[in-house]
């Protein structure tokens, strides 16, 4: 069985994600997931690849401290977190958050807070690989 | 010693990932912040975080203890 | 390739689903699934099944509504939804919802949305088995 | 002829999932919703919705014509 929080170089399966979420209990009516994926275009200019770097450790302990967080404060069941690294292309999958709760309000509503929160707390960097060169991407305030 | 430690667009910028300083008792995270500043112009612009050991620290005064990793990090943008 | 919107008896894959939503465009930087599972457990009741009836030809012209009002209301970039039919167990999967977008706060709000509507709008019955008897579920206003 | 259609818990009720009935011009939706409770008065209790051919009906003024399909639904639950 795969850790709960990942951050690693290759893909994932979202039914081993989810399969593996449901093993901790049948009580789980409602399970509210978010793909985030490799665009070919970001803000009008066409992108080949994005490339991640992390300051792997630090991440890891955030990531389980949000999936921590988020089961205390939305009375999760379980949770999950996968973050690529490495260089993916468009259409590839890049990070996965699943929340599994009894009811499904709970469930999106700390799946929406893993994601937003994870994007504010966790330390991995974007990379935008373009034809006309490479820039590395700064989060709009 | 002290380990310096860059991510992205700071790594970039700097030309590397991790640079090791010598420790000198009653070191400040202010002291290797204006060291980092003075040594790193460029890279500095990117810097948004500081964090000592995994753990974000925003106060200067903090005390640096000897065998630390100091992380110069720019603003987030996984996901 | 299957349909984006089905009625079924047989489990389907978040994995087969979720390429094919990907196949529409390289442009979906979001996609917010719903995945709702049968419990063992409702109202303080012991569940052993749960079965489900359906006015077919109906629940899918809904469904297939709901999909072209949530893309269009949301400006999502596609959605599928699936439902399954007959006699399920604690665990199993009953209905699946994904929404993909350009950006991931469009694709929490169709899911949730189509999600509600669904219950609202789409001729689907719910009976609960259970060690004690049968009993079909009637909805709280 | 017209079909009535049940489902579910107004199946259950019936006992059939669908009865045939004979077609006579000017029948309008009221004066099946009527028949039906007199005939299932344990089975009315269950609905909550009416649709022809598919598309839910509120007004037993509907003019129902030759070969339609009506439903007789309990509040949904499906999801």
């Amino acid at each position: 069985m795969k850790a709960p929080v990942r951050i690693q170089e290759e893909d994932f399966s979202q039914d081993d994600e989810i399969a593996a979420l449901k093993l901790v209990s049948v009580r789980m009516g409602g399970i509210a997931t978010f793909l985030g994926c490799a665009r070919d275009f970001s803000e009008g200019r066409e992108v080949s690849a994005i490339s991640f770097d992390a300051y792997d450790s630090m991440a890891l302990a955030e990531m389980n401290a949000l999936r921590d967080e988020a089961i205390k404060r939305f009375g999760l069941i379980d949770a999950r977190l996968v973050h690529r690294v490495g260089t993916v292309h468009g259409g590839d999958n890049i990070v996965f958050i699943a929340a599994g709760a009894e009811h499904r309000a709970e469930a999106f509503d700390a799946c929406r807070w893993m994601i937003d929160t994870l994007k504010e707390r966790v330390p991995i960097w974007k990379k935008e690989i373009t034809p006309t060169g490479d820039a590395w991407v700064v989060p709009h305030p | 010693m002290i380990t310096l430690l860059f991510f992205g667009p700071v790594a970039d910028s700097v030309g590397q990932r991790r640079i090791e300083i010598e420790f000198s008792s009653g070191l400040r995270l202010g002291i290797l912040r204006q060291q980092f500043a003075q040594d790193y112009p460029e890279a500095v612009r990117w810097v948004s975080f500081v964090a000592v050991n995994g753990v974000q620290a925003r106060d200067d005064d903090i005390q640096i203890v000897d065998g630390s990793e100091i992380a110069f990090m720019a603003k987030f943008s996984g996901g």
